[in-house]
């Protein structure tokens, strides 16, 4: 589970931590799109590779008790909430074992036990959902927060307008604790912002829903941890919605199954790289006499190990029996049901 | 047993079962304030508070996407679509995630929610308000599908549409909403899946469900003065389907005619007709036959929009030629 | 059809013709109305009572050869634009002789000779439309604007926000020439805009598209001619959208089916009716000698008469036939259709 | 007669048919810079210009709704939807506008538009990106639905998409996209409303269309080693629905099996097989049979998917009950 933060503020201990899940999860990945390659996993694969500070920023922030709704490309979050890597893994490759039972896949992770409400598929269509679930937290007085993971270009989507709006108007009310996080990463598949949104300064545009909105930098975990703690506390006080947009990169294409990448130029993945939010905080553990190589090889080794060790177990899971093609369509047998 | 409108029926259940569970709450388009567009709601903003009885803007899509929401962290959402063509809108919402979520999820996550409101024409409210969409939802594994012809099905469906643990598409109509019956009292609740025979009769077998009912039964009475005795099912949810109550009476009858509003081509007759024959091949005496509205969309004016529907005089004519 | 403005600037003659649409618009709706209750006409009817000076102003802004959607509250347009009383009176009575055969309703006019593409019933749902038409009146070249009209309810849904991105992309290549006029009555049926939108200043949610918008008392059709004007010249020039919000007031019921307004207060309507469009014009043009208590009766009078003449019309045209039910649903006959 | 892959078929006929009309132009997600997700309309940006070939943002509703209006207005919109699952989203437009424009106008404005894309499950896609969804648009008058399943007709029926005068549905599949086959040049159009005979047999009628034509095929093929010859039919369009040739066919052979690609209930197969027994009671000699997927939501594991899925062995197994 990434390391959570008590007070604001963070200090070498909790970047030390945080870096160890980043490695984590880039291994995690880096082995889930080997598995594809090797016909193991199926489907939509989408990596988040290079946008890992934001995740474990936003996670850190929050409380265990905290829920959270995201799109597709979704593995960070659950492996960062602490699900069991054995369980994730053994999703992707469809097998019994895995966290939905195999039915989900990558792009549709759930582990409600610990607050994550799931991985969707279609574009923006979470976030009215987010919206609702952010209500219900309040409607018995609690004070839990919903945090809402999203694109930039799910920002184009109609149920953007409609959900941001609902969560507007219910802010009003102290009844939607929600944080949104963009994760402004520059293309929606292989469309950049300018092309596809008609003000590209995305934060701007949840001033029309009367949402209070920062931009920050995205490849800094703690960059991201200190803008979202202010907007995770605001929103857990007031009850209502905040939002932030992170300025990220996403290395590698779209989906897993991508082989072209038409839309940008080499040299640009290049620069953003110089920017890797692992490197960068590799940088600042080793300049604060956090690191060596020793270290950073021990850590690596040791993210290599808990992956192996999920693969492992993914691969020696049995298959979903037949009838479970049958179960989870509806949640009780009911009298007549066809 | 009180004698109450439809829409009564549909109120006073929505006020039992927010008395009973706080977890129940309405939202839709002006059913607060405004006391909702059928008034099914009238009164219940002022008794429940703003925090049960939510007012939305125009946004589909939106409310009924928060309503999954809702319905996942446990709470148990009733919303009113303005008309069921509204909810089309919202269609990505209720079929992607409302049905699947407990799917994909593998059984993590649950949407026990249930939108309402008048399914199918009005009166001369012309092509965009007047479309009837149950075999489109009826399509699609995860959701359940009701349409409660009188007032002790309103009733009784909706109790176990609220109770229910997957979403409902719980189709309404204008028509209905000022029809009175008998409603039985306390905690009444009609089962999914389980069609009603609204009239005995050994000669043919008519299937409906919805408004139709009334036509049908008017047609049942008229055939009856002439001799033929109709077994009329009233198919109340139409997922789950209740094939077995249709061949039981098919089996007897050997005749069936197959009545819907709207439709014919991939409408709810033609499966019907469909599970009839799968079941039941070897007991037909003659082909089944199917009344269904005009395949064209809904016109405005009042003597097109007869024409467009199906009628008494329709199903009276479908009967003879089945018994001929 | 609504006198069209030459040159920028309103001169009395031209608001006389204004004055003289207007009545002749309401004594239409008035009779509507009344058929209504006498059951001539069906369905769902919504007034534009109180709301006149935004049509008069806008129409008498733009070209013979522009074009214009609206939603179901679409009486005016056709009349101002030119459109037969008789065939309007026709539809709403679902004739034969009606607009559109009997087939539309009040909801669902057209008169696409003249340039009126609709009267649409699903709220937001002409937007993308009217968007689509923009593009298509620049793709070769020509100058034509499009007008869409629609409520401050519409700007609620996922439509209106999909539509307006495009729009703003789209008007950036100078593919856009969109004229939004956006008809703040105050409320959406019963739901005023501060309970819907969470920004109660509508025009500035078009800053979201980068769309430049301006906001005008929409009970003076000199005011909305005036900014309306610069718009229509702006997007004519430039390919590009604009929009403004016009500032009025539905005095009558959502639909004339509608019996209690329990939404809003009585005084309400009363104080807007202070500022009534055709009252004030009038007072300004007696003010300025071109009107007198004769000439004012004889234009009520007028109107009437052509009122009259509709229904009469309307009234002796024969029901559409039956085998009307089957046309219009494809273009042509094509080989093998059901 | 080149032989050419499904995709290229498409990919050529779209470019024969902007070339010979310049209000022809083309619209979605990621069809110009990036090529297109399936790649059918790879290069055509730098052909056209972007003028013609629109990339546009993630708004179904918005780009299909903008199609609409273009298409009022004499332009001809040929639109890419990803998949046909994310047309869920413009569920309103296409039903609500697109379908029903011409009638309530009284026929004044038409809307001239194609909307194409893979339909039905890939590999391993899961709930959201895996629904068939013909019956669904099928229902509604004032829409062409048309499912070509070989090269020849993805060329013949996108032709007569692109000039029809209404909109058109236009369900492609992932599976397809490989496909050789010979496609006839020059203007080759395949008209709707005819289904073809894809395989000659006096035993008995199959009946499909789209993807699954090809494990029904595969099914013949297997059969006739058995002494069982199937007549194949391929549907071609959805709507219109050429029941003549279907059952001028069951009429030779007495015996009829409908297969479909997901359903079940309120699919395409029910409606084949009520249109059967309305016109062909007398002549079968057993009842019809109905291969459809599984009633539940496309699971994401490969080995729930193959069973969700009907497959040649099902359908031989339908087959062999019939002629039993
Ligand atoms: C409604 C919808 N349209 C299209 C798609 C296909 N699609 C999948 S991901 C994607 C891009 C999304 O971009 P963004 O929101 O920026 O998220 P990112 O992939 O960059 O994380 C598209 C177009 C989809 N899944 N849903
Ligand atoms: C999508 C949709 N939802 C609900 C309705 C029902 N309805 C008809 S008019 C209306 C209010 C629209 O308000 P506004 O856009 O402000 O226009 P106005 O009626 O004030 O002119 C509503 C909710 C509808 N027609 N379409
Ligand atoms: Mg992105
Ligand atoms: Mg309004």
């Amino acid at each position: 589970m990434v390391k959570k933060v008590q007070h604001p503020g963070v200090d070498t201990d909790v970047l030390l931590e945080w870096y160890r899940s980043m490695v984590f999860v880039r291994h995690f990945e880096e082995q889930a799109e080997r598995s594809f390659r090797r016909g193991k996993v199926g489907g939509y694969l989408h990596l988040y590779i290079g946008q890992e500070a934001v995740a474990v920023g936003v996670l850190g922030a929050i409380r265990d008790d905290d829920i959270i709704f995201a799109s597709y490309r979704d593995h960070a979050y659950v492996l960062l909430r602490g699900t069991d890597p054995g369980a994730v893994m053994a999703e992707l490759y469809g097998k019994s074992t895995g966290l939905c039972k195999g039915k989900g896949g990558s792009m549709h992770l759930f582990d409600v036990q610990r607050g994550f409400y799931g991985g969707y598929g279609v574009v923006g269509g979470h976030l009215p959902l987010a919206v609702g679930a952010a209500y219900a937290l309040r409607y018995d007085h609690g004070d839990r927060v919903c945090v809402c993971f999203l694109g930039d270009g799910a920002m184009n989507t109609g149920a953007f307008h409609e959900a941001l709006n609902l969560a507007g108007l219910w802010g009003h009310a102290g009844l939607c604790p929600l944080v949104l996080v963009v994760e402004n990463n520059q293309y929606g598949m292989g469309t950049s912002v300018p092309r596809s949104s008609a003000v590209p300064a995305l934060a701007s545009r949840f001033d029309a829903y009367d949402i209070p909105n920062e931009v920050c930098d995205g490849m800094d975990p703690q960059a991201v941890y200190d803008v979202v703690r202010r907007g995770v506390d605001e929103a857990r006080r007031t009850g209502r919605p905040w939002a932030v947009e992170t300025l990220t990169y996403r290395y590698a294409a779209h989906g897993a199954a991508d082989l072209l990448q038409p839309y940008r130029a080499k040299s640009e993945v290049q620069e953003w790289r110089q920017r890797d939010p692992i490197a960068q905080t590799e940088q600042r553990l080793r300049h604060a006499g956090a690191l060596d190589d020793a270290k950073v090889e021990a850590i690596a080794a040791e993210a290599e190990r808990r992956v192996q060790e999920a693969v492992t177990f993914a691969e020696a899971s049995p298959d979903p029996a037949p009838e479970e093609l049958y179960t989870d369509v509806y949640g009780e047998a009911r009298d007549g049901d066809r | 047993m009180p004698d109450l409108t439809y829409r009564d029926a549909l109120k006073s259940t929505l006020v039992e079962e927010m008395d009973r569970d706080p977890r129940v709450l309405l939202m839709g388009e002006d059913i607060g304030v405004y006391g909702g567009t059928f008034l099914v709601t009238e009164g219940l903003l002022a008794r429940y508070g703003p925090k049960r009885v939510i007012d939305t803007p125009i946004s589909e899509a939106g409310f009924i996407g928060c309503g999954i929401g809702m319905a996942m962290l446990g709470l148990r959402p009733v919303i009113e679509v303005m008309t069921w063509n509204f909810s089309l809108i919202a269609a990505d919402q209720i079929i992607q995630n409302a049905a699947k979520i407990r799917y994909f999820s593998g059984g993590q996550a649950g949407v026990p929610m249930v939108i309402r409101g008048p399914n199918g024409a009005g009166v001369q409210l012309s092509a965009q308000h007047s479309q009837a969409l149950e075999a489109l939802y009826g399509y699609f594994p995860g959701l359940y599908v009701a349409a409660p012809a009188t007032p002790a099905d309103a009733r009784g469906l909706l109790r176990t549409a609220i109770r229910a643990s997957d979403p409902v598409i719980f189709l309404e109509n204008a028509s209905l909403y000022g029809l009175r019956g008998e409603v039985p009292d306390g905690d009444y609740v009609v089962p999914f899946g389980r069609a009603a025979v609204a009239r005995h009769g050994r000669d043919v077998t008519l299937v409906t469900h919805g408004r139709t009912l009334h036509m049908t039964l008017a047609a049942a009475a008229h055939l009856a003065a002439d001799g033929v005795e109709c077994d009329v099912i009233d198919l109340r949810t139409l997922r789950p389907l209740d094939m077995a109550t249709v061949v039981e009476s098919v089996r007897r009858t050997h005749r069936a005619v197959v009545i819907e509003d709207q439709g014919g081509l991939y409408g709810v007759a033609g499966e019907v007709m469909a599970g009839i024959y799968e079941r039941a091949f070897d007991d037909l005496d003659a082909p089944v036959v199917r009344v269904s509205g005009e395949d064209v969309p809904m016109p405005y004016a009042r003597t097109l929009e007869l024409l467009a529907q199906p009628n008494e005089a329709k199903i009276v004519e479908a009967v003879r030629r089945t018994v001929a």
